[in-house]
């Protein structure tokens, strides 16, 4: 019961086995988050092969410049939090930290990006099932691919702010000192997540944005 | 054999040309099932039994597998699997295509009946009339949520889906009326959903497609066949009777709290019930199903739009505007219903929509008539 | 009675070390939250099983008997809703593996203790949020939730989706933390090629968790969103598909059935080995298609489907790949069987359930490899055939080892022993009752009963009433069961740490185990279920 | 965890490949619009992508054993259930309302209540 002082837990035996452990649970996790995507994916892939034509259709309705910028803005996140792990395992604490909270910065612009376009979708009237007011575009498939893009996005911006969350908390305990070059398996843990949410906008970028 | 076999099995009559065929399959499987299940409980206890504990420190040799036993542990089974797999698979891709003579009916379910549309004629609720010794084939669709067209005797079964067709075909073998049952949960009268199959001899089919076909009642409602009139008591098509006067157990969308659940206690107690049903059939009045918004054809020859106003407007003076092909019998409620219960009521009737599935178009890319690709 | 004299009882165990009603809320002791689990699953059983029940009773007449169509409807989807989901998912992997699995693997603990408290309230959190929608007005939708129907349904299904949706995290989180633990946490002389088999089932198990659950966690996503904003995913008059929804939702279930039965199968192998006092026959087949199973059971989902409208490629490919998973169930009843050739065998009651086991997973196999052939399926699908089928397998075999494996390491977890007669008595009742209950309903199957029926043909009435009559028979089994093991917690005499004399790894530590399991670190010195030195092994 | 003094120009690097490949799909799909072959270019880059930020940001290389397999095998069993249930559907036998009776088999809402008593004709 050793926790509350160290975060060293004793169970592991050694360090570099609790560092391995917390690790692979991670991997695993992230491994179910790609299967809780997976549905999305499928839903779109079958229903593409249905409604080819609506799909690039719809797709011209969507801001692709924007969404490049938004790839890119995450693509950068990714590199910082990237050093943040670079630094911490050097034991500095507030070159992390401050990588860090840019990497936060990026996802706000992401998230915002995002938010201008969702209001764009709602006063275009593209907007997912029963909401469908599209008049250019035919509600069978029409409104499906208004469906899976705002539910592959938004569940992607879901992630966003968990992962967010997620590195605020380890800015946190990068200013108060929790982490040190021994000690830092929440940041590498946590950075996996980052990084995770940026590989599933990296499909779902030309997925949505890019239908041809 | 078969009829030793079937009859032990508890299988119904084979009624259709791929029922035997199933069955022989069927056997087979649960023989060696039963088999190999009573061989193995016999060997468990056999081992029980030689090598019972004889004292608190027995000690037992380490046995490990050899190759053989492996190969033919995994062999055998698998061998006989796959055999079974493939007598079965061949028989599923000839049930599934439907031979190039076959004609065709079209089968529409919805909650909760089966509706049968022969082209050119005539519709039939209930009963599928067809030909002894001639492969029909049916296109099967929903209206609503999923069915499952499914008759025992024949061995079919299809899932009739909205939006999309499907097929199934089955040749019947002798004259007789075989039992029709949704196979797919559907809602609350799933297991009434019931049908039947009268399977007629090629003369009396002829006979009473012409009678239908006759003139302009060809759009109509089948009426019944020659045979069917000379002994009419038909088990199977009882059940598919939907009387709102005996409504078993209690009514469908929950019983709490919500304005259209309180609607619907009011429309029992106070009997609207008696006249209206709320599953699409006409019964004294006009069915309440999708009458929120429908446009109404009056018998003066006007039309109105249902919407709340007329709705309230009916049951307070229901002659001031009758629905056509209705008898003004409708009591005025004025005075009888509180205000709460209109309320409820007309929530209560907003509610029943057969699904949003209503408004589908269904399309798909070809229609493949049988015989010509 | 057993030569494991000598090795001492710990005097400080996991359960009287500390005794506050905090201590076991907030601990985060494997063995605690093992046990706080097999409480709150027992709970499950029961609940289900009265939902059992009320349809059985309804069952006697075919038509109206004791409850409404909308209530029948409500009773066998929370019914197969509590089995399922509540009850036997979490069942074995949960309780027992909790329990047994650091020890089997001479750990401390699982590799996360604090995100292992954390399932125990997630599944109740998920648990309270499915009751919550069963109070408020129950679903009437099937466990399966098939759309357009689950979409469209009045009743309370939404929070029911939500309910089952949390306890996935609880599944998920059980699955990857036993995963890490066998990964980081094996004592010395641990090597892979000694890891007891019921471990092995379990990391197979958990794999399938992980990589299941959160599909499943998606399409009830789906559902729910679009019954509350109406996305219409699924939705026909959209242009949605049906069908898409059935493919997402047996990506999940089928390879589910296996969740349930794999960590059944590893009960039977210690069972087994354990009161055959032999070496398991076939070590590396077992493990072996443990993983087979687990990669295989991936692929054949299609066949619930095989009549829904799908391909008949899809039916083929799915149907062939049906029987290949079906051979490694195969490969396992014969290693079990032959186990027990040239043993010293006794017959006690985790034995006999394990007889039962066999013989009706045998049953249960066989019915669904015949299923899994096509054109068989056409008429028995949606029938009370596959009800007996999955209950041969879900009640007669994986129902059967949770009890073997509750009688087994009852001594181990409680340190009482519970009396011996009783437990044969139950055991035959349960098996004989199960028998009377279950295979009347492949016949009425045979004869055309769809399932989900509220009323039916008349003519099928007796072979309801004797499903009936044997379903009283098992809950009688049950009550008894649930009444001597209670008595056996307070007023059973106390065990010895290794009663049945097993060589298996779980029995180095006390019965009931030391609070970290062990007094001093353990070593594993030989093969797990060595009998071939008259020793029990020494408690650590 | 003793890291070997890595420099900080490898992340570097790797974002710039990043950044590249970006652009590169957008005046593919923008620009150059591959027709057919725009699905499975713009799928490989973003393959290429995610290659990259696995093994050097989420440190995918240094990692050994189960760490190593856990993100193919996820990624193996989404193409596995999209892959099969795509195959499915592309191999369903698609029919449409037959000729003819359109009237009957149109699943919409009827016009009217104008039905008449259970048994005789409409
Ligand atoms: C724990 C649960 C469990 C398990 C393990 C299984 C195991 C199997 N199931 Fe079952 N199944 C269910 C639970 C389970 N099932 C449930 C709940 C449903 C219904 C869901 C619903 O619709 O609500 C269902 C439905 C179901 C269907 C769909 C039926 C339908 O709806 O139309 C099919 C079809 O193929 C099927 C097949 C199989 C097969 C092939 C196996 C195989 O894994 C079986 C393998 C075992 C053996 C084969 C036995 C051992 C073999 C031998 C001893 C060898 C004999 C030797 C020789 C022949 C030489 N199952
Ligand atoms: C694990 C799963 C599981 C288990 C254990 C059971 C157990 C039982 N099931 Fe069920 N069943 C399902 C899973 C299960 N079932 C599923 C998934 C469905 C499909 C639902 C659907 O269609 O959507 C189904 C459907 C189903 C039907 C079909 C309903 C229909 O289609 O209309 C029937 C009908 O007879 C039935 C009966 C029974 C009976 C009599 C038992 C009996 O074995 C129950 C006996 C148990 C008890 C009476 C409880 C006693 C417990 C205690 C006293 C607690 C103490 C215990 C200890 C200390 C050990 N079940
Ligand atoms: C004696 C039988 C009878 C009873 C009882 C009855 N109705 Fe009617 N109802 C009819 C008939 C016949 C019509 C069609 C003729 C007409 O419009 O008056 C009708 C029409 C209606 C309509 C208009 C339907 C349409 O399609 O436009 C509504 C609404 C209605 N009734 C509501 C009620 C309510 C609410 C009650 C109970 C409080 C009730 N009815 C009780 C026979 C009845
Ligand atoms: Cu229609 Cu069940
Ligand atoms: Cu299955």
């Amino acid at each position: 019961m050793s926790t509350e002082t160290s975060p060293w837990e004793e169970h592991f035996g050694s360090r570099e086995n609790q560092s391995h452990a917390a690790q692979l649970g991670m991997w695993i996790f992230l491994g179910s988050e790609v299967l809780l995507f997976t549905n999305l994916f499928v839903g779109y892939a079958v229903y593409r092969y249905y409604y080819p034509e609506v799909f690039v259709e719809a797709s011209k309705h969507l801001e692709t410049g924007w969404a490049t910028v938004q790839t890119l803005l995450l693509v950068t996140s990714s590199l910082f939090v990237a050093l943040a792990v670079h630094s911490i395992r050097q034991g500095k604490q507030f070159l992390t930290a401050l990588v860090l909270l840019v990497a936060i910065g990026m996802g706000v612009g992401f998230l915002v990006i995002k938010g201008w376009e969702y209001w764009k979708h709602w006063t275009d009237g593209a907007l997912p099932g029963a909401y469908y007011r599209l008049e250019d575009l035919p509600v069978r498939g029409g409104s499906l691919f208004f469906t899976l893009y705002f539910l592959l996005t938004g569940v992607h911006a879901v992630h966003m702010l968990v992962a967010m969350g997620l590195l605020g908390w380890l800015v946190w305990g990068a200013v108060a000192g929790k982490y040190t070059a021994e000690y830092h398996i929440p940041v590498e843990v946590g950075g996996l997540y980052w990084h995770l949410v940026d590989v599933f906008w990296l499909f779902i970028y030309p997925l949505l944005y890019l239908v041809e | 054999m078969n009829e030793v076999f079937r009859r032990i099995l508890f299988l119904p009559e084979q009624a259709s040309t791929i029922a035997k065929d199933v069955d022989s399959l069927h056997y087979v499987i649960i023989t060696t099932a039963m088999v190999v299940a009573t061989l193995v409980l016999g060997l468990s206890a056999y081992f029980i039994i030689r090598f019972r504990r004889r004292s608190e420190t027995d000690v037992t040799p380490k046995i490990q597998t050899t190759l053989g036993w492996e190969v033919l542990f995994v062999g055998v089974p698998l061998t006989t699997f796959l055999a079974w797999f493939f007598i079965g698979f061949h028989d599923f891709i000839r049930m599934q295509t439907p031979p190039p003579d076959a004609m065709d009916v079209y089968v529409v379910g919805k909650q909760w009946m089966w509706q049968f549309t022969y082209p050119e004629g005539p519709n039939a609720i209930g009963v599928l009339r067809v030909p002894v010794g001639r492969p029909v084939r049916l296109l099967l669709t929903s209206r609503d949520v999923i069915h499952s067209f499914y008759v025992p005797a024949f061995r079919i079964k299809q899932d009739a889906l909205p939006g999309a067709y499907t097929q199934t075909w089955f040749e019947v073998t002798k004259p007789g009326s075989y039992r029709v049952m949704c196979a797919e949960f559907c809602g609350l009268k799933h297991s009434e959903m019931w049908a039947e199959v009268v399977a007629l001899s090629p003369e009396d089919y002829e006979a009473w497609m012409q009678e239908q076909r006759r003139g302009p009642v060809s759009r109509r409602d089948a009426t019944p066949s020659a045979p069917e009139r000379e002994e009419s008591q038909k088990p199977a098509r009882q059940a598919v009777r939907y009387d709102a006067q005996e409504p078993h157990g209690e009514v469908m969308y929950g019983e709490r709290g919500t304005l259209a659940a309180r609607g619907e206690r009011v429309a029992a107690e106070r009997g609207c019930l008696k006249c209206h049903t709320v599953d699409g059939t006409a019964h004294i009045g006009p069915t309440w199903l999708d009458l929120y918004g429908r446009r109404e054809r009056l018998a003066s020859g006007e039309t109105v739009v249902a919407d709340e106003a007329y709705l309230t407007e009916s049951m307070m003076n229901p002659r001031e505007q009758v629905v056509a092909g209705f008898e003004p019998v409708m009591p005025a409620f004025l005075g009888v219903l509180e205000a709460a219960e209109v309320a409820a009521l007309v929530e209560y009737i907003k509610t029943l929509r057969s699904a949003r599935l209503e408004t589908i178009r269904s399309e798909g890319p070809v229609y493949e008539p049988i015989g010509g690709k | 009675m057993n030569p494991s004299a000598g090795s001492s009882q710990p005097e400080v165990t996991y359960l009287n070390h500390e005794t506050t009603v905090g201590s076991w809320l907030l601990t985060r002791d494997h063995k605690r939250i093992g046990v706080m689990f097999l409480v709150l699953v027992i709970l499950a059983l029961l609940l289900g099983g009265v939902f059992a029940m009320v349809l059985r009773i309804e069952l006697l007449t075919p038509g109206p008997t004791i409850i409404s169509a909308m209530t029948y409807n409500r009773m066998f989807t929370l019914h197969g809703v509590t089995m399922v989901w509540l009850f036997m998912i979490p069942a074995i992997p949960s309780a027992f593996g909790n329990f047994v699995l650091p020890i089997m693997l001479g750990a401390k603990d699982v590799a996360f203790p604090r995100l292992n408290l954390a399932s125990v309230y997630i599944y109740v959190a998920g648990a309270a949020l499915t009751l919550f929608g069963m109070l408020w007005s129950g679903a009437d939708t099937g466990w399966t939730f098939y759309t357009p129907y689950s979409t469209t349904s009045p009743t309370a299904v939404t929070p029911i989706l939500m309910g089952v949706f949390v306890i996935g995290f609880s599944t998920i989180i059980t699955g990857l933390n036993f995963i890490t633990t066998v990964h980081t946490l094996r004592a010395p002389g641990m090597h892979w090629s000694r890891i007891p088999l019921f471990v092995w089932a379990l990391y197979g198990t958990s794999v399938i968790q992980v990589v299941a659950t959160p599909v499943l966690g998606m399409v009830l996503l789906l559902v729910f969103f679009e019954r509350v904003l109406g996305v219409g995913i699924f939705d026909p008059s959209r242009g949605g598909d049906p069908v898409l929804f059935q493919h997402m939702f047996w990506f999940y279930s089928h390879p589910a059935v296996y969740i349930m039965v794999l960590p059944a199968m590893g009960v039977i192998t210690e069972v087994v080995c354990a009161f055959s006092r032999k070496n398991i026959f076939g070590y590396k087949m077992i493990a072996v298609s443990t993983f087979g199973i687990a990669f295989v059971g991936f692929f054949s989902w299609g066949h619930h489907m095989f009549v829904s409208g799908q391909s008949t490629f899809g039916s083929g490919f799915f149907g062939v790949l049906s029987m290949l998973v079906a051979i490694f169930t195969a490969i396992k009843i014969f290693n079990w069987v032959a186990t027990m050739y040239g043993g010293s065998i006794d017959l006690r009651v985790p034995l006999l359930y394990v007889l039962g086991f066999i013989f009706l997973l045998i049953f249960g196999g066989m019915t669904g490899v015949a299923v899994a052939t096509t054109s068989l399926d056409v008429h028995w699908h949606d029938t009370y055939f596959i009800v007996a089928h999955f209950h041969y397998i879900m009640v007669g075999a994986v129902l059967m080892a949770f009890l073997a494996a509750l009688h087994y390491w009852w001594p181990k977890m409680f340190g009482r022993v519970y009396p011996e007669r009783w437990s044969f008595l139950s055991a035959i009742t349960i098996i004989f009752g199960f028998i009377v209950t279950f295979l009347p309903q492949f016949l009425l199957g045979n004869l055309g009963m769809p399932r989900r029926y509220y009323q039916y043909p008349a003519e099928m009435q007796w072979l309801h009433v004797l499903s009936t009559a044997g379903a009283s028979l098992l809950a009688f089994g049950f009550g008894l069961i649930a009444i001597y093991l209670l008595w056996s917690l307070r007023y059973g005499p106390e065990s010895t740490p290794n009663p049945w004399g097993s060589r298996g790894y779980e029995w180095h530590s006390g019965s009931p185990p030391a609070p970290h399991n062990f007094t001093q670190a353990p070593r594993f010195e030989r093969e797990v279920h060595d009998y071939t030195v008259p020793e029990a092994p020494r408690v650590y | 965890m003793a890291e070997k003094k890595k420099s900080t120009w490898g992340y570097v690097a790797v974002w710039i490949v990043l950044v590249v490949l970006t652009v590169l799909t957008w005046v593919l799909g923008t620009k150059v619009k591959p027709g057919p072959y725009s699905l499975p270019t713009s799928l490989g880059i973003a393959v290429v992508k995610t290659v990259l930020v696995a093994m050097f940001f989420m440190h995918l290389v240094e990692q050994r054993g189960a760490r190593r397999v856990v993100l193919p095998i996820s990624v193996l069993f989404l193409g596995l259930l999209l892959g099969v249930s795509l195959l499915e559907a592309m191999t369903r036998i698609r029919m449409a309302r037959p000729d003819g009776i359109q009237e009957e088999l149109e699943p919409k809402r009827p016009a009217s209540t104008r039905t008449a008593p259970l048994g005789s004709d409409h």
